[in-house]
């Protein structure tokens, strides 16, 4: 720490305009041995995850939604988080906060996951069962209960698809938008057919300033939007697949606490990357710590939120003693899958919290990391936990969720959808990195201009600049 | 403090045969008598502050002319799960270990959080100053304390009586207190005791040769077996039930369905 | 983001300190006025508490009416301070600095006011005084072995309102030496003598201000968990009544959070605005932090309807008859659904349709007509959620009943305003309600980027 | 021998980072002189010394208190009245959980206000040498100095521009 020089090491990095264009058409074309072995081991599981689906459908076929309940827990998984990660981008664009700058187009990548999201969502439309009881039996009810009281067209499966759909397109909409300006870039730098993608992509881009500003508005507009959309098909999604498959099982916090797993497990992903980026992708002078340490503080406080919501579940249950309550309880959090809430608890909370409570450690990179795998892992336990529950909890038209069956362990077929699901993203995920700019160059270079160190009489500070 | 040790462990129960019913009131006015009850007035009905510690609901069936009239007389029911008990911040409610829900007048501080918390609606709240016709003084109940504005009061199975049954029992059968001795003492609760078609049927569960035994016998054997059933099967008919059952607050109180010699005809 | 232009401290000391080296005539009148009607309020619960409960219009229905009602919205008012202080130093948002203080003393007073409420509540208040309210300070009365049940809501709400009183008014207290320090230089006589012992004979030294500075953030990081869980535990008074249908919610907690801190920071708004109009702070109070926080305002607002919306829909997911009733009373019948029409526009259409447009943000007038309709708003959904769900809560009994507010209820609500109000004036003539501190450091660390032709402002950091 | 006090007022910042270099080339120890400002300067704007600090500690110390008193408090108050209430567990954690925290935070607060009172040397009994012009915006340099140093330091302060120099009389 330099004389007088008030801000962390590393803390801060402010990359040269000029060589940041060169630097990363360089990479942009690279093919680094370690991704192109990534690549082949996703590709793998991959395949594995197709044949396990296909197994599963030879199987069970689409009859019955009961064994479809890991393939809807790994799907609920993805749309998650992938879902949720480019609303980092969005949301502290909206704040200005120059830290942002190096995530944003991490978070943004994860768009192309949408069009998954949405292909792997069609099964599942496929064993919901109906809304109206087939035939009625003894105490079953003819409609069971759910979101969509008397089902309106098409619901609720056609509004989850248009949900998901719209949802991959508008965010699509914010990468193209917002790679736009770096794509023209890559017009010029770019060979190949990487030099037509990009040509085509950014269209008529000359970055004049009624463009920049079209841009800028675009931007927020999408971003507006796409985080409504979110939360609006998060809470039909979520309740159509786990809550209203439970007879009776009512729960007014269980889709706040969905998103909220959803942003805390996002934000973990987007750390990771990044920390990946900047310890082996040779991206170090453009992703300083300074990321690291204000997601941090956004994590811990999300960390708390979701511990938070849990407890105000369950201690609004626990006091009523009402039978349905006291089954949802044995079931989903202390008999049949108690353990996996302990690990979720353990996850999600407890590990995090404890990592993040620390100043000194916030303030490095593998911290927040840490934190986020932590926060990953959690979400995961959840997904398995709350959805391969709810699609085994009996019969769907009952008054209510009167018999608690035990816990439904996964066969070898579920395994492969598992791995094959994140090996799917995982594959897309690095392919698109191989396309388009991993780092959004004109936020890097606006960053430049707008962060410096100046001196204050002695000492020498950082000094943030924020436009109107 | 511990509570005091019960003599016997007693289980107080009351079965209400709707079946013999016929919603005269007598009952009613028993309690009022009985717990020295404040007076209720006009103004205080029409204040809708009516003190009714047992009351008669009465619901019509059918349409005219073959209409039936229905009554369920409504008392605490004393619930195991007794949703108006952990809520009380001052513990001037809980559970005693004679299966009667007390209320302690003495701690209560009239937060009204426990009438809220009551699916039944049976507790009551002392807006005013109780106050009787002077040459009424003298009726009032040694036995009861009247209770002051600003405390919450409800029906206690007149747990006066029982008191002075197992202290006479005490004194006279030099204490060799059990089922048999104590139903000697055929004491029972106001209601219970004026009840013309013994309606109202009160006494221990644990006394198998008693007027309840059975009934809770079978009402807890099928909750029992509901609950260690895996999945649905058809109950055989029977006429003991529960209020709110799936409140899940297990009522001391048993009700006995109607049954229907002329049933109402139904319009199709 | 900061317009306006740095001051010279020597001026924002005669500026800051006008309210109390010289108020105004208008101050004493208005509040003796202030002061009659909390007179008013503390006989009325007077004649309350000596006739019964039988003044109220209360009854074997609706047990909990206007007192609860106020109550919590006071409870939601106080959320403003914590709120807005701890978040904004957190994210070192630069606008809050006028804010802050104005935003926790009316937490402090508001907090107080609303504990009056339940105590005026119970049918015997002298002894929810010895049994309930020792709880803080515990432990309790050891002497004759009583102790308070744990496991009521009610026991939980004094543990949480008090841990929230006692350190708010601590973190107010810290904030201020530096500012009694001010005042102890400019004041004489006895009240130099009384500032000298508030202020600690601070000086103003770099460690001084170091720990100063991280009291500040240190104290909201630990201040903001105590704030959600005021309002959860409050909520939880309802949500734990499984009796009452549409009480018993999950989403109770967030909800009311959310909600509290939507009431209170439009008060905070309307607070800062009656404040730059009162002492003519206007170089203090500009237009650009209102602007602010009438953006944060959209978010939470938003963010409140989400929850509203979900609290709504699940209310009719179960398909209960006996919920559906309550949802038809609250939207179908008079008068609740003119109330409820009324609620939902005044609390998110109207002020998020004024705050839409920065013209309209700016415009001190619109301001405050929608902090004021949000407050209004909020109070009703207060009354909204408890009283027509105990209206119609009854599975057996017949004589449903509706609840109306007697004479007495009502005086003691306008009594609770009338003596924030007093407490807030009297106040800001003993202590500067904006931090001088904190304006002047804003202007210390003032600075700007020269970007071609444009100077965009900014601000040194240390991080 | 003993130490005098000595403040010198200057209305530049600067003019009084030049007096805190002057006085360290005549070396006069750092924690012998201190900066009164009337606000909080980001640290080291005077090149001043580090200021070393535990603050950190105390609210982890509260809040390990304040845990185990709101454990013994509720379960004890749970356990001393044996009450069945509404079939729930004579020792129920979930409400005692709501209550131990708010105790938690508590403690941990207080503790707090108790170390940075501590920690920032407060209350100070006798406020030493200090003038009033210091809330008025000017910055103090304060020295402790032994007696025969102090026409040397104000000497210096004088020619670092300072406006004032103030002695105890």
């Amino acid at each position: 720490m330099a004389a007088g020089e008030h801000s962390h090491e590393g803390m801060w990095v402010f990359p040269a305009p000029e060589a940041v264009t060169q630097d990363m058409a360089e990479k942009a074309e690279a093919m680094p041995k370690a991704i192109a072995r990534a690549l082949a081991v996703t590709g793998i599981l991959f395949a594995l995850g197709i044949a396990g689906f296909v197994m599963r459908a030879l199987d069970d076929g689409f009859g019955a939604h009961g064994p479809w309940g890991y393939y809807a827990a790994i799907f609920m998984f993805l749309f998650m988080v992938t879902g949720a990660a480019p609303l980092a981008a969005v949301a502290f664009r909206f704040t200005k906060s120059h830290w942002r700058r190096p995530l944003s187009r991490v978070s943004e990548l994860f768009a192309l996951l949408g069009v998954l999201n949405v292909i792997m969502f069609i099964p599942l439309m496929i064993v919901l069962p109906s809304i109206k009881n087939p035939e009625v039996g003894v105490e079953e009810l003819e409609i069971r209960r759910s979101i969509w009281f008397e089902t309106p067209i098409g619901a609720p499966l056609a509004w989850d698809f248009l949900g998901l759909l719209f949802l991959a397109i508008c965010s699509l909409a914010i990468l193209w938008l917002s790679a736009m300006p770096d794509m023209a870039e890559g017009r010029l730098t770019a060979t190949g057919f990487r030099r037509k993608l990009y040509s085509l992509l950014a269209g008529r881009w000359y970055g004049t300033k009624r463009q920049w500003i079209l841009h800028k508005v675009g931007l927020g507009l999408l971003g507006a939007f796409y985080f409504m959309l979110l939360v609006f098909v998060q809470f039909t999604v979520a309740s159509d697949y786990a809550m209203s498959l439970v007879a009776g099982w009512k729960d007014s916090i269980f889709p706040p606490l969905f998103t909220l797993t959803s942003f805390q497990s996002s934000l973990g992903l987007i750390l990771v990357t990044l920390f990946i980026m900047r310890r082996w992708g040779g991206y170090e002078q453009y992703i300083g710590v300074s990321p690291f340490w204000s997601a941090s503080k956004i994590l811990l406080g999300l960390t708390l939120l979701w511990a938070y919501h849990t407890f105000a579940f369950l201690i609004t249950f626990w006091y009523g003693r009402l039978e349905i309550e006291q089954n949802v309880l044995k079931y989903f959090f202390f008999e049949a899958y108690g353990g996996a809430f302990a690990a979720n608890l353990f996850f999600s909370f407890i590990l995090p919290f404890l990592i993040l409570l620390w100043n000194p450690v916030r303030k490095t990179d593998w911290g927040p990391t840490l934190a986020g795998l932590s926060a990953l892992c959690g979400a995961f336990i959840f997904n398995l936990k709350t959805f391969v529950g709810a699609f085994n909890a009996g019969d769907v038209y009952a008054i209510f969720f009167e018999f608690i069956p035990g816990p439904t362990w996964p066969d070898l077929w579920d395994v492969f959808m598992v791995v094959g699901g994140l090996g799917a993203a995982a594959f897309i995920y690095l392919a698109a990195t191989r396309l388009f700019p991993i780092l959004s160059v004109w936020e890097t270079k606006e960053g430049a201009k707008y962060q410096k160190m100046d001196t204050l009489v002695r000492g020498r500070y950082l000094v943030l600049a924020k436009p109107e | 403090m511990t509570t005091p040790k019960p003599r016997i462990d007693h289980k107080w129960g009351m079965v209400v045969d709707l079946d013999r019913c016929t919603g005269c009131q007598a009952c009613v006015v028993a309690c009022q008598s009985e717990n020295n009850l404040p007076i209720n007035t006009k103004d205080v009905f029409l204040q809708r502050r009516a003190y009714e510690w047992i009351r008669i609901e009465r619901y019509w069936e059918g349409e005219f002319p073959n209409v039936k009239a229905r009554f369920i007389p409504i008392m605490c029911q004393h619930c195991e799960n007794a949703p108006c008990e952990p809520v009380c911040p001052v513990f001037a409610t809980y559970h005693n270990d004679e299966g009667l829900n007390v209320q302690v007048y003495n701690r209560c501080i009239g937060t009204r959080y426990c009438a809220n918390n009551c699916p039944y609606q049976v507790r009551f709240f002392n807006y005013w100053e109780p106050v009787w016709p002077e040459r009424m003084r003298h009726q009032l109940n040694p036995d009861v304390t009247i209770r002051s504005r600003g405390v919450m009061e409800r029906c206690s199975f007149c747990i006066q009586r029982i008191r002075r049954a197992e202290l006479t029992v005490e004194r006279q059968e030099q204490g060799k207190l059990d089922h048999k001795t104590m139903k000697e003492r055929n004491f029972l609760p106001a209601c219970a005791m004026a009840c013309p078609t013994n309606a109202l049927q009160f006494g221990d569960q644990g006394d198998a040769s008693g007027p309840v035994h059975h009934y809770f016998e079978e009402a807890n054997h099928r909750l029992e077996e509901r609950h260690h059933r895996t999945e649905r099967v058809e109950e055989h008919p029977s006429r003991v039930y529960r209020l709110l059952e799936e409140m899940g607050t297990k009522p001391n109180v048993i009700y006995l369905k109607r049954v229907e010699m002329f049933p109402v005809k139904k319009e199709a | 983001m900061q317009e306006g232009r740095v001051l010279p401290s020597r001026q924002i000391n005669a500026d800051l300190l006008r309210s109390i080296l010289n108020s105004p005539k208008w101050f004493w009148i208005s509040v003796a006025f202030l002061a009659f009607f909390v007179l008013a309020a503390f006989s009325t619960a007077g004649f309350l508490i000596n006739r019964g409960y039988g003044v109220t219009g209360l009854n074997n229905q609706v047990l909990w009416g206007f007192f609860i009602t106020n109550f919590v919205f006071w409870i939601g008012i106080s959320h403003a301070g914590v709120m807005l202080s701890a978040i904004l130093r957190l994210s070192k948002a630069e606008w809050r600095r006028p804010a802050t203080r104005a935003a926790e003393v009316l937490t402090v007073f508001s907090l107080m006011t609303a504990m009056l409420m339940p105590l005026i509540h119970t049918g015997r208040p002298w002894r929810t005084l010895y049994w309930i309210y020792t709880l803080p300070f515990v432990p309790y009365d050891f002497a004759r072995g009583i102790w308070p049940n744990v496991r009521s809501p009610l026991v939980w709400d004094p543990s949480a309102v008090y841990t929230y009183l006692t350190s708010s008014i601590l973190f107010v207290i810290i904030a201020l030496l530096p500012d009694f320090a001010v005042l102890r230089d400019r004041t004489t006589g006895l009240s130099h003598r009384i500032y000298s012992v508030l202020a600690m004979g601070w000086q103003g030294n770099a460690r001084q201000w170091k720990l100063q500075i991280i009291a500040g953030v240190l104290l909201s990081a630990l201040i903001l968990p105590v704030f959600v869980s005021v309002h959860s535990i409050v909520s939880w008074d309802f949500g734990m009544a499984v009796s009452i249908k549409s009480w018993h919610s999950t989403i109770f907690a967030p909800y009311f959070v959310v909600g509290a801190v939507h009431s209170g920071v439009s008060a905070v708004v309307f607070v800062m605005i009656l404040l730059r109009w009162a002492y003519g702070w206007q170089d203090y109070i500009r237009l650009e932090h209102i602007d602010a926080l009438g953006r944060l305002l959209v978010v939470v607002a938003t963010g409140w309807f989400y929850f509203f919306v979900m609290e709504i829909l699940f209310g009719f997911y179960g398909m209960e008859s006996d919920e559906l009733a309550v949802r038809n009373m609250q939207f179908m019948e008079q008068p609740w659904n003119i109330l409820m029409f009324f609620f939902v526009g005044l609390t998110y259409f109207l002020p998020v349709g004024l705050w839409l447009t920065r013209s309209w943000r700016r415009n001190l007038w619109l301001m405050s007509i929608a902090c004021i309709s949000v407050n209004i708003g909020m109070w009703l959904e207060r009354f909204l959620i408890f009283v027509p769900a105990q209206a119609r809560k009854q599975v057996f009994t017949f004589n449903w009943y509706t609840y109306a507010p007697s004479i007495v209820e009502i005086m003691i609500i306008v009594g609770t305003f009338a003596m924030v109000t007093m407490l807030m004036l009297l106040l800001s003539r003993v202590v500067p309600l904006i931090p001088l501190y904190d304006i002047k450091e804003g202007d210390i660390l003032k600075t700007q980027v020269q970007i071609g032709r444009r100077t965009v402002p900014a601000t040194f950091r240390e991080d | 021998m003993a130490r005098k006090p000595i403040l010198g007022l200057f209305e530049d910042p600067n003019y009084a980072a030049e007096a805190g270099d002057a006085l360290q080339r005549a070396n006069i120890l750092p924690q012998d002189y201190d900066f009164l400002t009337d606000a909080p300067y980001p640290e080291g704007a005077f090149g001043e010394r580090h200021e070393k600090h535990r603050l950190y500690v105390f609210p982890f110390i509260g809040a390990l208190i304040g845990l185990t008193v709101g454990i013994i408090l509720t379960s004890m108050t749970q356990l001393a009245y044996p009450l069945t209430q509404g079939g729930k567990p004579i020792l129920s954690l979930p409400p005692m959980a709501v209550v131990t925290y708010e105790s938690t935070m508590l403690s941990a607060i207080i503790f707090t206000i108790i170390g940075i009172l501590f920690e920032s040397r407060l209350p100070k009994i006798k406020k030493g040498l200090y003038d009033t012009r210091i809330t008025e915006g000017y910055i103090g340099v304060l020295v402790n100095v032994d007696e025969e140093q102090l026409n040397q330091v104000s000497g210096i302060l004088t020619q670092a521009g300072a406006v004032d120099v103030v002695q105890e009389t």
